[in-house]
């Protein structure tokens, strides 16, 4: 196994294990850190393809991590602050009782 | 260029933003609007002052042009020009617009609307400028309209009263016919040379290159194309300057404020269209035609040339002959004014631009002189204009009486002295050699017989005789401004305060000694105007005679007036005209200034009232008609529709529905609320996806 | 293949496991961090120092505080931490386990590339240089994209007059 | 001579290095570099614990620590043979893992930043080429121990500690990298290593030290106002204010884990002063070509106790602020300033060099920082604060 394959493969790890956090765990902050880690395993994979790419004197890989971190961070900021909101507009975090959202 | 050369829009710029600052100001705030207004205007003067003594220096034409439209591949410009046409004309028109300003000051003062006055008054002076700076004939049509405005805002000054109301509207209706004209021939005149700069190095449509494109062509036979756009822009000068047959919103103007008769229908606006004529007289000139291709030209090309003079000849005969018969002392200046605008067509015709423009300075000056003279009077006699009620002015009022006598003598030509006489005789010896026809000349001179006459038949009623202004007597019902003006003792007539007889006196100056600009024996405006030394003309055969006749005629008239009205002096208010006693009928006639309104009335009012009735009558019958049967169909159609629709469609449409609710609330089943649920289904998808996309890859 | 890869990607997976199962929101928010550390560890092993240490500042510094924040806005003593996980959880963890089949053997699949020639090196010079060239416009929207997420979060997050009345 | 004064530990190093075999030496070399880090910065934290009382006794016009050993040069000691020795309590209800993790972490971050600090011609542990970075990604990590500490021990003075003092440093973290960036700008360069490089070269005497510009003024203005707010020191000490809430977030500390904090506290401190003398004060060179014979490490021990006396003495003469007023210092004008600072660097770096050039900046300096004064100025009315989430 190469490291290149080594370095995916944790990253598809932590995408697994912050996908399960996101789809089980019921607090909503939880969930949103469970989007940021797999959004981390996407950065990963970035930095590993441009490490063992061919040509690694160029800074594609280093630009995607560095933009997909400033989204990531964005994304978090709004993120909380609609669950802050969502929290004072219904008492509480937990998603299975925020089930407002039904047809 | 000259500095003054680049920033000549200032002149023009600077009473119109006075004007706009002023339209701001609230109605009481007299003194800054007048100041706002003077102070530009003078500054103006003193510009254009600046841009004479350039002219002076350089002649020829200097100018400054700039994109305004770009469409497609050709641009529209405009720009402005300096040549010594433009110089006399904003010196004049600066000048005598600030005295006038002064005037006014204290001619309004009593009047409410004071503010919106000068406003106007800026306006005006803005709009002139640029009709005189202009050197694009889209720029001058432009700054013409805003004068027409200001003169229809000016004149309709006391809406409330309305004879003034109908004057306004008679007066920018009827210029509103001219400037039709106008408009076409600058259309057709851009569509022959598309551009309408006058002079841009050779490419202007003054120059060889405009004038070389169109002629040639003849428009209908007998007149070419170059011949039809003059007579059509010499429509819109006609308007503007009252020539006959456009001439009949003149004398109603004088419903406006007298210093804006003064101004507007004495001095400036009213010149405009003698400007136009001599802007464009490349246009219309054979000569210069002849300069630009060498080949003899077709007569139909001077056809212009000869309307400009007939017109004006008529115009000269006819308002003279009407003032004999007037009794309103604004109406009587109203038609010697028209008659005077006659005589500028008359010499620009035979004798060029320098000619009429001569006449056109100075009867500016003397004019000016004349109408606030009048004003004063009128001022003095609380708001009487009727020349009858009035008499022996010239004790109440010396600086008036002075000042008028020579504005009197200068108008009717007072041989060797006042301006008048020179410019005058210019013209009348212009058209004394003209190569056409010698019925102009005659014209003329019986035209300027009755000029002298009738300004003395006025002279005599207004300032000699006894005083037959009735105390508090019944004050003119055309002067709303006299309730203002009244206050000040009915009754007994007084002289005006100085700001407004300082102008007098100045203008009085002016209207003496301007005319030693352009004697014979040292015609140093023309030889400016023209551009080239004109020797004196002084050996010319047939001079002497002329200025001997034209002097002899003035004399005579003033003699005749003397006689008939100055030797025996008018007494009562209601003494019947020595005139009137002597021929009813024609002094009816001429009182009534020919009937040529009630022809008017008779004619095109009528038939535009019949027209207007007929096109009623058809949108409400027949054209109403067809709508009110179609929009029936219609109704008909819509209620076969609803009854279809609610018992045939609605009924599939209802079942329809059923069903797909049905269908919606199964799956809204699925539909848990829980954002977890559906990122659960959106990772079962995404697997099924991955799955398939890489079992495609495998196979 | 080296010693520090098994250590940090044990680190990485412990913390981020640990933030995943953890009851107290708080500890899984500390064992978040431990793992963000780990990413950036993992960074600078493969010679990306600039992101590494961008990680550490935006999430260790900025992200988790923020999440941490958040907890203890939301975080009422006074309920029970009882049943973490939703009902039906099992759904989401074999989903999980899918996708992470999935991927892994889509890229144990893939033929063995070779490794990078030269060892990988790009100075902060020639990011910036190429933030300031090639990227300038990506750069722009996502500084428009943060300038509009701070006032969004900020209108989201503002407490209004009617809340406080209630 | 002056040359092996100046590189007397380099070569004591090398000479040391020679001794071990080469598979072992990277790890010796680190150590080697570590250890004198590790001794020589506690030391200069015992030495500033007596300054300060000292200098605040003096400035309180009362005798300093006077006891131990002449005129109290042993306090230090003393102090802490006493943490040492107390007993270590920790809550009942503490999470006591944090409650333990935390200390440690805040001082293993501090010392962290210590590596990228040149305290001498080459004399720096890592040469890290985005060091000013690497600085600043440490120093964030402080927040997360303070939030531990606050948060493990079931207190609500050190929960309120807690909140303040990551609130104050979020705040001011932001107008702190700010006011670093028009540095980095004109050095073109996030190596500390190289900084100082550029900052060492003299003309005609003068070195090139960026405070020697406008926006180089300006920004160590900004960036020590801040690194004061950063290490919670009066006029910002909200966090630990005495009188309001005891000790903040480490008052449920004791003993050696109270000295570890307090520790924490002031080498975070003298590593932001490192960092300013860093960026603004030409490291370790020396303040007069001529005076460069003098060991360029003194130099930069010297100008770090200067600041510390600095620090000492605006804690003696400043009073606290409120909450409200931090916050809006913060934003309203530290923030603003640091922006504007960077634009005007950017011109200086645009403009020909000459008295012009400076005459610009400077105006361009001066004139929004008064406005920016005038604006803070104005009063606001005080009302109740509603926190939307305390119920």
């Amino acid at each position: 196994m190469t490291p290149l394959q080594a370095c995916l493969l944790l990253s598809a790890l932590l995408f697994a294990i912050g996908l399960a956090g996101a789809l089980t765990r019921r607090n909503a902050i939880l969930v949103l850190i469970g989007i940021e880690l797999m959004l981390n395993a996407a950065n990963i994979n970035f930095i590993a393809f441009w490490h063992y790419g061919p040509q690694p004197s160029q800074t594609t890989g280093i630009m995607f991590a560095i933009f997909s971190i400033g989204v990531a961070a964005a994304e978090a900021a709004v993120g909380l602050a609609i669950i802050l909101a969502a929290y004072r507009h219904s008492r509480t975090t937990d998603l299975d009782k925020m089930n407002s959202l039904k047809g | 260029m000259t500095w003054i050369v680049r920033n000549l829009w200032l002149i023009p710029a600077l009473p119109m933003l006075a004007a706009g600052i002023s339209a701001l100001l609230p109605q009481r705030s007299r003194r800054p609007a007048a100041g706002l207004a003077i102070s530009s205007m003078g500054i103006s003067f003193l510009l254009a002052l600046c841009a004479f003594a350039n002219a002076l220096h350089t002649p020829g034409h200097q100018f400054f042009n700039f994109n305004w439209l770009q469409f497609g591949d050709q641009s529209l410009q405009l720009g402005w020009l300096l040549d010594p046409l433009t110089a006399v004309m904003l010196v004049m028109v600066t000048f005598v617009g600030l005295l006038i300003f002064i005037y006014s000051t204290g001619y309004m003062e009593h009047d409410e609307n004071f503010t919106r006055f000068f406003c106007f008054l800026g306006l005006f002076a803005g709009g002139m400028l640029g009709v005189v700076i202009a050197n694009s004939l889209l720029l001058l049509f432009m700054c013409w309209e805003i004068v027409g405005l200001t003169s229809y805002l000016l004149i309709g000054f006391w809406y409330q009263t309305p004879s003034a109301a109908a004057a306004a509207k008679k007066a920018f209706i009827t210029t509103r016919i001219g400037d039709l004209g106008f408009l076409i021939g600058m259309v057709w005149l851009y569509a022959q040379t598309h551009t309408l700069l006058f002079y841009n190095n050779g490419g202007g449509s003054l120059e060889q290159m405009g004038i070389v494109s169109i002629v040639g062509q003849t428009a209908i036979p007998g007149i070419s194309v170059l011949a039809a756009i003059g007579i059509l822009i010499f429509c819109g000068a006609a308007g503007k300057s009252g020539q006959v047959p456009l001439h009949v919103w003149l004398p109603d103007a004088m419903e406006g404020p007298t210093p804006v008769s003064a101004l507007i229908h004495a001095a400036t606006m009213v010149a405009a269209g003698v400007f136009l004529m001599a802007r464009v007289y490349p246009l219309i000139n054979y000569r210069v035609i002849e300069d630009y291709i060498g080949i003899g030209t077709p007569p139909a090309v001077y056809t212009p040339l000869q309307v400009v003079t007939w017109v004006g000849a008529i115009t000269a005969l006819f308002g003279a002959t009407v003032a004999v018969a007037q009794w309103d002392i604004k109406r009587i200046l109203a038609y010697s004014t028209v008659s005077q605008l006659g005589y500028m067509m008359l010499g620009l015709g035979v004798g060029g631009p320098a000619v009429g423009m001569f006449h056109l300075i100075t009867h500016a000056f003397f004019k000016a002189l004349l109408f606030l003279g009048a004003g004063s009077v009128i001022h003095g006699c609380s708001g009487e204009q009727d020349i009858r009620r009035m008499g022996g002015l010239r004790k109440y009022m010396p600086i008036t009486f002075a000042t008028y006598g020579i504005g009197m003598l200068a108008l009717s030509g007072f041989p060797l002295v006042v301006s008048g006489f020179w410019s005058k005789d210019a013209i009348l010896h212009a058209a004394h050699n003209w190569s056409v026809s010698q019925a102009p000349f005659y014209m003329a001179t019986l035209g300027a017989l009755l000029t002298a006459f009738y300004m003395t038949r006025q002279v005599c009623y207004v300032f000699f005789g006894s005083l037959r202004l009735p105390s508090h007597g019944p004050v003119s019902h055309d002067e709303p401004h006299s309730e203002d003006t009244r206050h000040h003792g009915a009754g007994h007539p007084h002289e005006s305060p100085a700001v407004m007889t300082a102008p007098l006196a100045i203008l009085a100056f002016f209207a003496i000694t301007l005319g030693f600009l352009g004697t014979p024996a040292w015609p140093w405006f023309q030889s400016f105007l023209e551009g080239r030394a004109i020797e004196p003309t002084t050996h010319e055969p047939g001079l002497a005679a002329v200025m001997v006749t034209s002097s002899i005629i003035a004399l005579l008239g003033i003699a005749l007036g003397w006689l008939l009205y100055g030797r025996r002096p008018v007494t009562t208010c209601d003494a019947i005209d020595v005139l009137d006693r002597a021929q009813p009928q024609t002094f009816r006639f001429l009182h009534n200034a020919y009937y040529i309104d009630a022809l008017y009335a008779a004619t095109f009012i009528r038939l535009t009232r019949w027209l207007a009735h007929l096109s009623n009558f058809f949108d409400r019958f027949i054209f109403n008609g067809v709508v009110q049967l179609v929009s029936f169909g219609v109704l008909a159609l819509a209620w076969l529709d609803s009854f279809f629709d609610n018992y045939i469609v609605n009924f599939g449409f209802d079942t329809g529905w059923r069903s797909i609710s049905l269908s919606g609330r199964a799956l809204a089943a699925l539909q848990n609320g829980r954002a977890q649920a559906y990122l659960r289904y959106i990772g079962l998808a995404l697997v099924a996806l991955v799955i398939f996309l890489l079992w495609g890859v495998a196979r | 293949m080296t010693l520090t890869f098994l250590i940090i990607a044990f680190l990485i997976v412990a913390g981020t496991a640990a933030a995943m199962g953890f009851r107290n929101p708080i500890h899984c928010v500390l064992a978040l961090t431990v793992s963000f550390a780990g990413i950036a560890a993992l960074y600078l092993e493969l010679g990306a120092q600039f992101v590494g240490f961008t990680q550490i500042m935006v999430y260790v510094g900025a992200v988790a505080i923020l999440a941490v924040f958040a907890i203890m806005m939301t975080h009422r003593p006074g309920d029970p931490e009882t049943r973490i996980f939703s009902r039906n959880a099992f759904v989401g963890v074999f989903t999980a386990a899918a996708v992470f089949a999935v991927i892994g053997w889509a890229i144990l699949k893939q033929p063995a590339t070779s490794a990078a020639t030269q060892p990988a090196s790009v100075s902060v010079q020639q990011i910036g240089a190429s933030l300031m060239h090639d990227y300038v416009l990506p750069l722009e929207i996502v500084g428009l994209l943060l300038t509009a997420a701070l006032i969004g979060a900020v209108v989201i997050a503002m407490d209004r007059k009617e809340d406080n009345a209630k | 001579m002056i040359q092996t004064l100046d590189q007397v530990f380099v070569i004591a190093k090398h000479w040391l290095m020679g001794y071990v075999p080469s598979p072992l030496q990277p790890l010796t070399s680190a150590v080697l570099s570590i250890i004198p880090i590790l001794i020589a910065f506690p030391l200069l934290f015992a030495i500033t614990t007596w300054l300060e009382r000292k200098g605040l006794g003096r400035i309180q016009n009362r005798l300093g620590p006077n006891r131990a050993g002449f005129n109290g040069l042993m306090q230090p000691i003393a102090d802490a043979i006493k943490s040492l020795t107390k007993e270590d309590v920790v809550p009942l209800t503490a999470d006591h893992i944090v409650h333990f993790l935390a200390p440690l972490l805040l001082v293993v971050a501090a010392f962290l930043a210590y590596s990228v600090l040149p305290v001498g011609r080459n004399m720096v542990l890592a040469n890290l080429n985005s060091g000013v970075l690497f600085f600043f990604a440490v120093g964030s990590v402080v927040e997360l121990a303070v939030f531990m500490a606050g948060w493990s021990s079931r207190s609500k003075y050190s929960l309120l500690g807690a909140m303040r003092a990551i609130a104050q440093m979020i705040s001011y973290e932001v107008p702190l990298v700010l006011a670093s960036v028009v540095v980095i700008m004109q050095a073109g360069s996030l190596s500390t290593v190289e900084i100082v490089e550029q900052q060492a070269q003299y003309t005609h005497g003068l070195p090139h030290w960026y405070i020697f510009t406008p926006w180089g003024i300006l920004g160590f203005i900004l960036f020590m106002i801040a690194a004061t707010a950063e290490s919670n020191r009066s006029p910002f000490d909200l966090p630990e204010g005495e009188s309001e809430i005891i000790a903040g977030y480490y008052i449920e500390y004791s003993g050696f884990k109270f000295a570890l904090f307090f520790l924490g506290e002031y080498l975070g401190m003298f590593a932001t002063s490192g960092i300013a003398i860093t960026l603004f004060l030409g490291g370790w060179s020396a303040p007069l070509a001529a005076l460069t014979v003098v060991p360029s490490w003194i130099w930069f021990f010297a100008k770090l106790l200067a600041l510390i006396f600095a620090f000492i003495w605006i804690r003696g003469t400043l009073p606290r602020l409120r909450m409200d007023q931090l916050m809006n210092f913060a934003w309203e004008f530290i923030l603003p300033m640091a922006l504007i600072n960077m634009f005007v660097a950017g011109v200086w770096r645009f403009m020909a060099p000459g008295i012009v050039r400076w005459l610009v900046c400077a105006a361009l300096v001066l004139a929004p920082c008064v406005v920016l004064a005038a604006l803070l100025k104005r009063k606001k009315k005080l009302q109740l604060r509603t926190y939307s989430f305390a119920e």
